[in-house]
């Protein structure tokens, strides 16, 4: 994937998140303050303009300026999560202009230990990273068998809409919906829910689907 | 949804526009998206902020004697990093600047984001979280308490102590002291409304209340039916003395969370004062009115801090805010 | 009906008992009824009154710089005049006595019948008639204009003017001079629920507002689409304006009647302050916040008040009330 | 009629007002705020208590008394007129023990004076007046055609009755309902209706059918 790519993926993801803004502030009604899908807007669409206006040349730079447009709209949980996992995707990409699967895979592993270590929370918890999670490893498990990347990226994204799905039965630990205790339980989690539709965006974009 | 706004994703603007207006004595910064009363030199600046929606909190508590600076994020949406940023830089005296933070995940992450991009410009910044409303149990299952009324006592008090020169280090310490000391239990009678989805954040049956609700609509410890005002004083005041047994003198708040009449938290204070007088404590302070709100809901809720000679001496320090002020 | 009272028949009572509680630098009378600070000797005392489920008007005033009584009827109903008498001899010091009365038959009446009785007891007595809600026009043929948001207009700048030693006939003056150039427009976007009765006072649908409310539910000029802050703020002062021209040094109040969130205040402020500089008018004053409710209705009035330098100077002057406090 | 008709007048007329309390206050919902039946109700329980209380011993200090308790306790426009015109009443009767025809006819005509007076409306406006006004000619007719007392009191009662109903097309000029202009038109006058109760009441102690 090279750095018009990733701006391709960046796009597509304001797209499905705008188009899906609806049901991921319902989802959040539900069991948070009902503005996931409003703050994911605001954040991507800022974000897309920033990418429009920076020259951003390579697929990091790509990345930490939409970490840093996500940080500085988004607000909410969700802000600083997301902005934190793509400055620490990009940052980990360094300068390379054509990024390979293997790469695709340590920066979506930087993005989950970026979102673990300012989020502290694990796995289970009804969170993002019960998406990003199981996404990573069946990633990796896809290049280690020998995927190419538009394979592993779809694996990625099918195992996030998974792993969104086996939320619902979840009890949340983290963010506002663990004050809802045994009541968060039979909700998919809004995070998890954002995070599938990101991975599929950037399995439409490797497919070469979306421009 | 009816609301007096012009449209729903602009209400945030609006608003700022029409509070420079009322407020000229106060500096908005319409681009960086904060309130603030400008920095004084070698006073330790005292940040708050988190969404909009509870007005008058955050806003409407800078000036003398209070907050340097106020961040309001988009409606029940924490603020972003580059405004805690800016009105940071804008309120620092040459002390430090203090973070005054409500334990929500969005706030806690973006103002700590704001503390460390500002420590990187070399400012130092410590933080008070407030931690206060005792709906929340089993807080280490959870994303821990949640910050409400008690805000008001930690921004009046701690705004005191700058002001009478406190340093960093004991602003911070007088911050969390009074958290410490202070717990809320709210209660809804009915949602709020946020304009961008205009919808109810929640569903309650006619009869229905929420018992231990958050200023954002977070679910409490029990749904139940109406009842009198005395049981529902009673209720959320047992649950606060459980959780710090309440003795000696207090300072106490009946808040409105926005839709319910004024009269009604007349109603409420009555009991509440009788509660505390049967319990053996001494009410030396209080607020009744609209502090800490949440949109259009109704309901109340009621914040208790057990008071020290020196605490109580910093409640009664002048303050000159849009909505509190006494003394000067 | 969901609120937060003991019993619907007691609700003025526990109200009165948690505004002595929470206030104790005033004086409660529960027997007869007011909220007094007791007479300064030689001072014009100043009563005023009205139904309950206004607040903070009037108890909410009662203060130094204010009034010295108020006489809270039942919700939504005059006081009575005994209630009135015993008001007006507590807070007589012996330079006669001033009634604010809102312009509404049963509050004249009552207020007229209190003060031949206190005439009687050879007290003077003037009454300052408040009428200041364009809503209503052609009053020859209605009760009058009705008394709204211009209240507190007058009771502060009376109260000023009390204070620094105005005799009776003085005091009534600047009471009726302030009346005289106050004008005030409310709109309701819900209705209220009178306690007693449990139901909406009346019916508005889903997406209608009433545009000229008066402060009990009383119907307005018509009813409208719900439509921007901007739209409903500009219906207002044009009909302020046709009635008053609005020109040079103004003071506003954006008042809201009880179940409107304080954002929404700052959202039509801002949209008042657009309206009156586009008409050439400059706002010296303001006021933004709950002054003067309506119970739980979501709405908001607005009063404009054209000011002179003498009346600015009344409004600046030292005030400590419950609800409006500044320069002491 | 004697001190004691007079007791039982008050009290019936408490009774009527308590009983349809909700419809009065439905009405005044209807075109004013919705609490002359509250008001009333405790007004009248207030003065029959004050009755209990007082050593009234003619019918005209049973008169006064109510006309002072109604002013005390019932607030609102009408505690001030009702009570006026009950003191009036009372105060038109002098110190006499039983009330003829004739005496009771001046009561009634004295309260409509001290209404008209304080309250400077005229009939036709949607007041009290429009049911009292044709009630005190009634009884004076009936009066005149030799109808003794209890006839005349059925004949004013009847009277109210249909004043009452005949201020539904009427449009308010004084009191609350005036602010509704034109919208004032098809709802009957609660005070209009208040009235007629009390001049029922007083037709069914005349008629020796309450105590
Ligand atoms: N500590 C955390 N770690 C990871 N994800 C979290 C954490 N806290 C909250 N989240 C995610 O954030 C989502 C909510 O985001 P959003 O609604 O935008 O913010 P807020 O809760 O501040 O309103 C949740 O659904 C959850 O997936
Ligand atoms: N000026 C007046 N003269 C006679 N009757 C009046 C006048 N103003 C009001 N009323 C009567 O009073 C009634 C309303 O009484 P009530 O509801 O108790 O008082 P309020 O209007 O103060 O709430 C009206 O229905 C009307 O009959
Ligand atoms: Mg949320
Ligand atoms: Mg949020
Ligand atoms: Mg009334
Ligand atoms: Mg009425």
């Amino acid at each position: 994937m090279d750095t018009g790519d990733f701006r391709a993926w960046v796009r597509e993801s304001s797209r499905l998140i705008t188009e899906q803004a609806g049901e991921l502030t319902e989802l959040d009604a539900a069991i948070g303050d009902g503005d996931h899908g409003i703050n994911l807007r605001r954040g991507f669409q800022a974000a897309v303009e920033m990418l429009d206006d920076a020259e951003a040349n390579t697929p990091g730079t790509v990345l930490t300026t939409v970490g840093r447009g996500l940080i500085s709209k988004t607000g909410g949980a969700s802000g600083p999560l997301y902005g934190t996992a793509f400055r620490q995707a990009g940052k980990s990409l360094g300068d390379v202009t054509d990024v390979d699967a293997a790469r695709l895979g340590g920066a979506l592993e930087a993005a989950f230990n970026g979102i673990q270590q300012l989020g502290a929370a694990r796995e289970g918890d009804k969170t993002i990273l019960d998406a990003l999670g199981p996404a990573v490893t069946a990633y990796q498990v896809a290049v280690e068998k020998g995927g190419d990347l538009a394979a592993a990226t779809r694996a990625a994204a099918e195992a996030a809409d998974r792993g969104r799905h086996e939320t619902g039965p979840m009890l949340a630990r983290k963010g506002r919906a663990s004050y809802l205790g045994e009541r968060s339980i039979g909700h998919e989690d809004p995070g998890a829910t954002s995070t599938a539709l990101i991975l599929n965006a950037l399995a439409t974009v490797a497919a070469g689907e979306a421009s | 949804m009816k609301k007096l706004i012009n449209a729903p994703d602009g209400v945030l603007t609006d608003a700022l526009i029409g509070f420079a207006a009322a407020y000229p004595d106060l500096t908005v910064n319409l681009e960086d998206r904060y309130i603030s009363r400008g920095p004084t030199a070698g006073k330790v600046g005292l940040v708050s902020g988190g969404g909009s929606g509870h007005e008058p909190l955050h806003g409407g508590f800078v000036g003398y004697g209070m907050l340097d600076a106020a961040c309001p994020g988009e409606i029940f949406t924490s603020p972003v990093p580059d405004q805690l940023l800016a009105a940071t830089n804008a309120v620092d005296g040459g002390n430090g600047v203090l973070h005054i933070v409500k334990n929500y995940t969005g706030d806690v992450l973006n103002f700590q984001m704001a503390a460390e991009l500002a420590g990187d410009d070399g400012t130092p910044v410590e933080t008070v979280l407030v931690n206060d409303d005792v709906a929340v149990e089993n807080s280490t299952y959870t994303a821990g308490r949640r910050g409400t009324g008690g805000t008001v006592f930690v921004e009046k008090i701690v705004g005191a102590a700058a002001e009478r020169g406190a340093d960093l280090a004991a602003a911070a310490a007088v911050g969390r002291e009074v958290n410490e000391r202070s717990r809320s239990f709210g209660v809804a009678l009915s949602a709020n409304v946020i304009p961008a989805t205009g919808k109810p954040g929640f569903e309650l049956g006619d009869t229905e209340i929420e018992l231990g609700v958050g200023i954002h609509g977070e679910p409490g410890r029990q749904r139940g039916p109406i009842t009198t005002a005395r049981e529902i004083a009673g209720f959320a005041l047992d649950a606060i003395h459980a959780d710090m047994p309440l003795s000696g003198d207090v300072m106490v708040m009946v808040n409105g969370l926005g839709g319910t009449p004024l009269i009604e938290l007349y109603v409420v204070y009555a009991a509440v004062a009788e509660w505390l007088e049967g319990h053996g404590a001494t009410i030396t302070r209080n607020l009744v009115g609209n502090y800490i709100t949440s949109l259009e809901m109704a309901g109340c809720s009621i914040t208790v801090a057990r008071m020290t000679p020196d605490l109580t001496e910093l409640w009664d320090f002048p303050v000159q805010t849009p909505a509190l002020r006494w003394g000067r």
